[in-house]
């Protein structure tokens, strides 16, 4: 396990951590676990419980944790029915869902794991973008399809072509709440739902901007420009491991979270020990599959959280 | 229904010393669709007889044959009324299971028309369907059978191979062999030897002579010569009705019917 | 009196030979096309994943890293869910062939079924994805387990092999079955031992279709309660599970590049399965297949 | 007449009727089995209906079918002037469909008379199932495929074409459908009798009139049954649209456009967000029962055709 | 090549005063996979003349006539080595049209081969293919192909309806007609008449004497009768080899061969 922390520089100090923790953790639980765990839910937050089932398997051998990706909403749909223990989610729960899960008695805790930082980027040939404010991503993101000169007069005479997550994605409706208030997106853009495409379709047009999350940025760093975004205090800010996790860079970063159901942790020890083991590693290892960890004050406390549902 | 069985044993009485009546048919009309293909047939068919069907082509014949052993009603716009008594029972009648018929009285058709596995599988095909499972006995029956139709020799040694290697008059034979396998009361034979030669020909019809010391044969033929030669009684059909019905030697010595003349001496047309 | 000319008919024969020589290229043409494009395909999966096609890969499960990722869950889980799905629409769809084609009379009720039938074969497979998941994962409780999965696939693919199977068995020439009748043997004994036997080949053909279709699908067991990340083997019917199009999607939306050539190779190992499973169907056809 | 066993196969046979009940036993389940079987489609096809019909009914109660039909555009996701006009939806699919099928019907009834009429039994052998395997890919393959492969080899003959289009993923679900329809038709052809086509040749036909005035006639209810089969499956089709068709849902006859399909914006409420109960959640159902009254209709149209032109021997 | 065809030319102005020879066969076998069904064959077919070929069943007589017109070629396994010359040019030949070849030399197979098609498209369909489009001309040419086969008045009515619904025997004169719609050279003809009543049998041997004076005809019988009757040469056929060829009267009173006796007289077996 701490081989694997290789990768990434800064996780590794916390990484070896948190193996010391968690082995020796194990060593003072005699009883073995095993058991089911169903978790299922957003697309987004599912390569970090991947990460965590993974770990977590190798000191639990008998503890199953699959993993299921149905999407938050289709996640929550199940969680709220009593199908799952617990549910990945990139937004928090709505009150449609919180009313159902009255309705069938689930009492439940939510968890955040992990930082998604939206990126906004442009063609590595775009030379004229050096930051964008909010008001601008408005701008150039509602209403009719523009040019953009329309946006800045000395910005080419060029048709944007837009790039977005589609309309279903939790990325989309976090950009549509932050920057278009609930507007519709322009009719030109190109949606897709795989972020890969996106990537492709901004990487190969000198006139385009895109969207998407921040792991699909950082992997094809040397093919896109990112654009700084201009925040709360009218700093541009560049979405980095750093002004995400401090916050700096808003209101494009995102929390990413995990929903307990709270029977499950009294009942299940296995499912107790998960999310303890999640919270104790989830920092690092989102990191290691593209996230931003959460600042470790965060981690502590929730796991004071967890320590009060047993 | 009751009521024709009587008349059958009564008849069966009155004939005492004469054959019994195989098959009996009373008033049988059959439509395909709308066309009318047979018109009123009465016909009766004696035990350890060969009965002759002729007629020009067309007439009925292969339906009627067909109609014996219930095959016709496979064609879904077959409407029949009429009743055919096997051995004193109506055919048509709900209760009568149309496979022990189908088991009792065999068939060769006009057209040959073996299964597409090897030959051994042909001939053992009926048997096995009749619960025949003994290796053994089934060689046995292969061999016999293939004999009696006299095409033993030619196959012996290919006995694995797929039917549809025979020349069209070996797959005929071979038919007739699978028709033999199951031993049946009554064999029904549409044009058996129209693909043979003349010495096949004549080795079925000497097979025939044979085997109508157990059992009772129709053969529907359009060889005058083949219907004088082996049948005892002969029918003539036209256009879907039985215009004479009698002894052969009689049919075609002294016809009754002036178109059964004019048919058998060819100036028919 | 002589209607046909045969100069004339000389004279267009030329033309005659020559459209079918025409004809006869673009069909080959047409046929090669397709190879062709499969070429493309196999060539473009090959040098992408052929390299990380190692024992390795078989041995290991999913991971966070792609150096490290493996499909064994995924391909044992294809393998099971398959195990329901082959005999189960086998079953199944040569049943409801030979009962419309055999036993049904043909009537307005015949016809409603098998329009319907028909129509099963056209609704997006995440429909059936959505009825496996209200049916068999919640109604009947089997809860997100290879059984549910396989079920569910079943019924996806059940249109294909009876639509494929009806043909077969009605091409079966007539003859064969007046002989069989004529012997005594019964309707059953006739479809086991004749006819079923001269129509394998075209149920093979549909049941390869149909098959090839149910390895590859993705959506329907998504929804129907497929895991996506699984890192143990199933043990029975009820185990949860993944399968090889899951795991594929899976790396291949995955940020990092190196994921994508991972995918590749999942392409690659789906493909042998595929020609395994297919080649065995091809053979058994090949048996059976016969020109009357 | 007697065998070594002592009786002859009569008797035999008599002796083995008193075994016959078990024969009849079959005679009689067998028919009841197979009535299950079948029935099993029924059943499926019932829940299909029932499953769609319920949520379908949710969703017209909060939007009207008269908006359905007839509004042009459909932007589910807006906050407060939702639009849901399907016709967006099905201008998609049908675009995708007749493209797909402008490149399998013609591609693979070629392919079908190929091997069928002209190659010899051991090039069927081969091709067969090599062309089979492509009917094996995964979608998402074909998927990718349209989008890193067709997609840009469109774009340098066609510069107009957009990143996202209905022309590359049509091209793609063609040829995923061709193994489908030339298979199938293949053995359709092929089990027209040989004699038939003895006759035809024997006039002096060449192989191609036997095959498209003898065979091809003959075989017409398999054929048509494979092109129903293969089109059903273009209809609904998804991961290909979903990949590199786009997803925006657009009223248009343009192939070089960005569209979505009925099927990809299916994949996309249910793979995605959309919280259970909403009106999009309702929504996917509509999407689906349209869909399923478009394959009822062209599955009766074949019919209608099969009917019509069927020349049985 | 060249050679052979100097030799007809030669042999053509020899018999200057006799007829003309429309195929010569010379050394000809023919391999089905690994067994030879027919061995060394030489054989002439002389020009309006009927030729009969006769033997026991299996001996090749299908397959000698199916090699004339190269439909044997069909099957897969065959091979063939030796020449056939049609008017003086091998048959054999890679510049040879298959095509041609078979529009001057009709053929009527053994079994009825009817197109699932309407009667009128069955006769129709060969003069479409050779490009007559007139429907007019089609009528006449369907209905004086129907009447040279015998069946005119019995399908004039039911022209439309499709041709499976007629019997064995309607089907037989059917494919002959559609043989006879494209006036072709030669006709083969393998047991045409084994599935007719004597009626259309005596038509259609009437049609035969009838079509030599324009055709050549070869026919394949079982019936010896049919044979004498009807051709002015004979050939006889055992298990693959030419036994005796020659005119019909002399083969059947006074054969050169003890087993053509044998079989003549049904002596054989
Ligand atoms: N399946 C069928 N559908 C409709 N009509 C049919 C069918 N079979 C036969 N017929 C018609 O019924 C009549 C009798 O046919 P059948 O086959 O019994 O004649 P046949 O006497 O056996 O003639 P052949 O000697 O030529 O075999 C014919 O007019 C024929 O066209
Ligand atoms: N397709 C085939 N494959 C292999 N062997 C064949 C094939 N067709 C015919 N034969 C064999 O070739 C031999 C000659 O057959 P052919 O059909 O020419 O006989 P025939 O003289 O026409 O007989 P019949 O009078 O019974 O029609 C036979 O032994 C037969 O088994
Ligand atoms: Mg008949
Ligand atoms: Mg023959
Ligand atoms: O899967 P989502 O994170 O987009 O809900």
């Amino acid at each position: 396990f701490t081989a694997a922390c290789g990768n990434s520089d800064d996780a590794n100090t916390n990484g070896s951590n948190s193996g010391q923790q968690s082995s020796s953790e194990s060593g003072s639980s005699e009883q073995k676990l095993e058991g089911e765990i169903a978790i299922d839910g957003s697309s987004t937050v599912g390569p970090i419980m991947e990460a965590v089932s993974e770990e977590f398997a190798a000191e639990h051998p008998d503890v199953k944790a699959p993993i299921g990706i149905s999407g938050t909403g289709g996640g929550f749909e199940k969680f709220t029915a009593g199908e799952t223990d617990i549910s990945n989610a990139s937004r928090p729960i709505k009150d449609e869902e919180k009313k159902v899960a009255e309705e069938n008695g689930i009492e439940y805790t939510e968890f955040k794991i992990a930082f998604d930082g939206l990126s906004v980027v442009v063609n590595k040939e775009n030379d004229w973008v050096d930051k964008l404010t909010i008001e601008d991503l408005a701008k150039i993101w509602k209403g009719e399809p523009k040019k953009w000169s329309d946006i800045n007069p000395e910005w080419p005479d060029e048709k944007i072509k837009y790039f977005s997550p589609g309309t279903d994605s939790g990325t989309y409706d976090y950009f549509d709440e932050v920057v278009l208030g609930g507007e519709p997106i322009v009719k030109d853009a190109t949606l897709s739902e795989d972020d890969n495409v996106l990537v492709k379709g901004v990487a190969n047009d000198k006139n385009a901007i895109g969207y998407f999350g921040y792991a699909y940025y950082l992997e094809n760093k040397d093919q896109l420009k990112v654009v700084p975004i201009v925040n709360s205090k009218g700093e541009a800010v560049e979405p980095t491991n750093e002004t995400i996790e401090k916050g700096t860079y808003e209101p494009l970063s995102r929390p990413l979270f995990f929903y307990v159901n709270n029977k499950s942790l009294k009942e299940k020890p296995q499912v107790y020990e998960y999310v303890k083991f999640a919270l104790e590693n989830a920092g690092q290892l989102a990191e290691e599959v593209g996230y931003v960890k959460l600042p470790q004050e965060q981690y502590d406390e929730q796991l004071k959280t967890l320590e009060g549902l047993k | 229904m009751k009521k024709e069985q009587e008349i059958v044993y009564e008849q069966n009485s009155e004939d005492k010393n004469e054959k019994k009546i195989v098959y009996k048919t009373n008033g049988l009309n059959l439509w395909y669709g709308d066309d009318q293909a047979l018109k009123n047939i009465d016909l009766d068919i004696y035990e350890n007889e060969v009965t002759a069907i002729i007629g020009p082509s067309g007439c009925g014949k292969s339906t009627y044959i067909k109609t014996l052993n219930r095959m016709v009603e496979l064609i879904p716009s077959v409407r029949i009324n009429g009743e055919i008594l096997y051995r004193g029972k109506n055919i048509f009648d709900k209760s009568y299971r149309v496979e022990e018929l189908r088991t009792q009285v065999g068939m060769v058709f006009q057209k040959p028309n073996p299964f597409p596995k090897s030959i051994y599988d042909n001939i053992a095909y009926g048997p096995r369907i009749h619960g025949i499972r003994d290796k053994k006995i089934l060689d046995e029956i292969v061999e016999k059978s293939l004999r009696g139709a006299a095409i033993w020799d030619e196959v012996k040694d290919r006995l694995k191979e797929n039917a549809y290697g025979l020349s069209g008059g070996q797959q005929q034979r071979l038919c007739i062999a699978r028709c033999l396998a199951i031993e049946p009361d009554v064999i029904l034979m549409d044009e058996p030897t129209s693909a043979l030669d003349p010495i096949s020909t004549l080795k079925i019809e000497e097979l025939v002579q044979e085997l109508k010391k157990d059992y009772s044969i129709i053969i529907v033929t359009h060889n005058m010569q083949q219907a004088a030669r082996i049948s005892d009684k002969t029918a003539f059909f036209l256009n879907g009705e039985v215009i004479e019905f009698g002894e052969t030697d009689q049919i075609f010595s002294n016809p009754s019917d002036k178109r059964t003349e004019d048919y058998i001496t060819g100036r028919f047309g | 009196m002589k209607y046909i000319d045969q100069t004339v008919v000389r004279k267009m024969m030329g033309k005659r030979t020559m459209k079918n020589r025409f004809f006869q290229t673009l069909f080959f043409v047409s046929t090669i096309f397709a190879l062709v494009v499969l070429a493309i395909l196999l060539y473009r999966i090959f040098t992408q994943g052929i390299s990380y096609v190692t024992p390795e890969f078989f041995q290991n499960f999913a991971s966070r890293r792609a150096s490290a990722s493996g499909i064994k869950a995924a391909l044992v889980g294809s393998i099971w869910v398959m195990g329901v799905v082959i005999p189960i629409s086998l079953l199944l769809g040569v049943g409801t062939a030979i009962y419309l084609e055999e036993y049904a009379k043909k009537n307005k009720l015949t016809n409603f079924i098998q329009a319907n039938i028909s129509n099963l074969a056209g609704v997006p497979s995440i429909v059936f994805g959505l009825l496996g998941l209200t049916v068999f994962v919640r109604g009947m409780d089997l809860g997100r387990s290879i059984l549910a999965g396989g079920l569910t696939m079943s019924l996806l693919i059940l249109p294909v092999i009876v639509v494929a199977a009806q043909e077969a068995i009605r091409s079966v020439p007539k003859e064969l079955r007046e002989a069989s009748y004529g012997m005594g043997a019964t309707k059953w004994q006739t479809i086991y031992r004749i006819v079923l036997p001269a129509a394998i080949p075209g149920i093979l053909t549909g049941s390869i279709l149909a098959f090839s279709r149910a390895i590859g699908e993705t959506a329907p067991l998504l929804v129907a309660g497929a895991f996506v990340f699984v890192n143990y083997l199933p043990e029975n019917l009820l185990s949860s599970y993944t399968v090889m199009p899951i795991q594929i999607y899976n790396w291949a939306s995955r940020p990092q590049a190196e994921f994508q050539n991972v995918a590749a190779a999942g392409i690659i190992v789906l493909f042998i399965f595929l020609i395994v499973m297919n080649s065995v169907a091809v053979l058994i056809r090949n048996k059976f297949q016969k020109r009357y | 007449m007697a065998l070594s066993a002592g009786k002859s196969v009569r008797e035999m046979i008599k002796e083995k009727k008193t075994k016959k009940s078990t024969r009849d036993f079959m005679e009689k389940m067998v028919p009841a089995v197979l009535f299950v079987a079948a029935a099993i489609s029924i059943l499926t096809t019932i829940g299909i209906i029932a499953t769609l019909a319920t949520e379908t009914i949710m969703f017209f109660s909060r939007v009207s079918f008269f908006e359905f039909i007839t509004e042009k555009e459909w932007y589910p996701f807006l906050k407060d002037d939702a639009s849901y006009g399907i016709m967006a939806l099905v201008s998609g699919t049908l675009l995708v469909t007749v493209i797909a099928m402008i490149v399998a019907l013609p591609v693979g009834l070629a392919s079908a008379i190929f091997l069928s009429e002209y190659a010899s039994d051991r090039t069927r052998r081969i091709i067969k199932p090599i062309l089979e395997v492509l009917a094996g890919i995964p979608t998402i393959v074909y998927g990718f495929f349209a989008l890193t492969f067709v997609t840009p080899l469109l774009q340098k003959l066609i510069p107009d074409i957009g990143f996202f289009n209905a022309l590359s993923p049509g091209i793609v679900v063609g040829i995923m459908i061709i193994p489908m329809i030339a298979s199938l038709s293949e053995d359709a052809m092929s089990s027209v009798p040989n004699s038939i086509r003895e006759g035809a040749l024997a006039l002096g036909a060449t192989k191609f009139e036997v095959a498209l005035k003898v065979v091809l006639p003959a075989a017409t209810s398999g054929v048509v049954a494979s092109f129903v089969l293969g089109i059903s499956r273009a209809i609904g089709e998804t991961m290909i649209v979903t990949l590199a068709g786009g997803a925006t849902p657009k009223l248009t006859f343009d192939p070089t456009e960005s569209i979505q399909t009925m099927t990809a914006y299916i994949v996309q409420v249910s793979t995605g967000d959309a919280g259970y109960g909403t009106t999009i959640y309702y929504s996917i159902y509509a999407v689906g029962a349209t869909l399923f009254v478009f394959t009822m209709l062209m599955n009766l149209l074949a019919q209608f055709i099969s009917r019509r032109f069927r020349e049985e021997y």
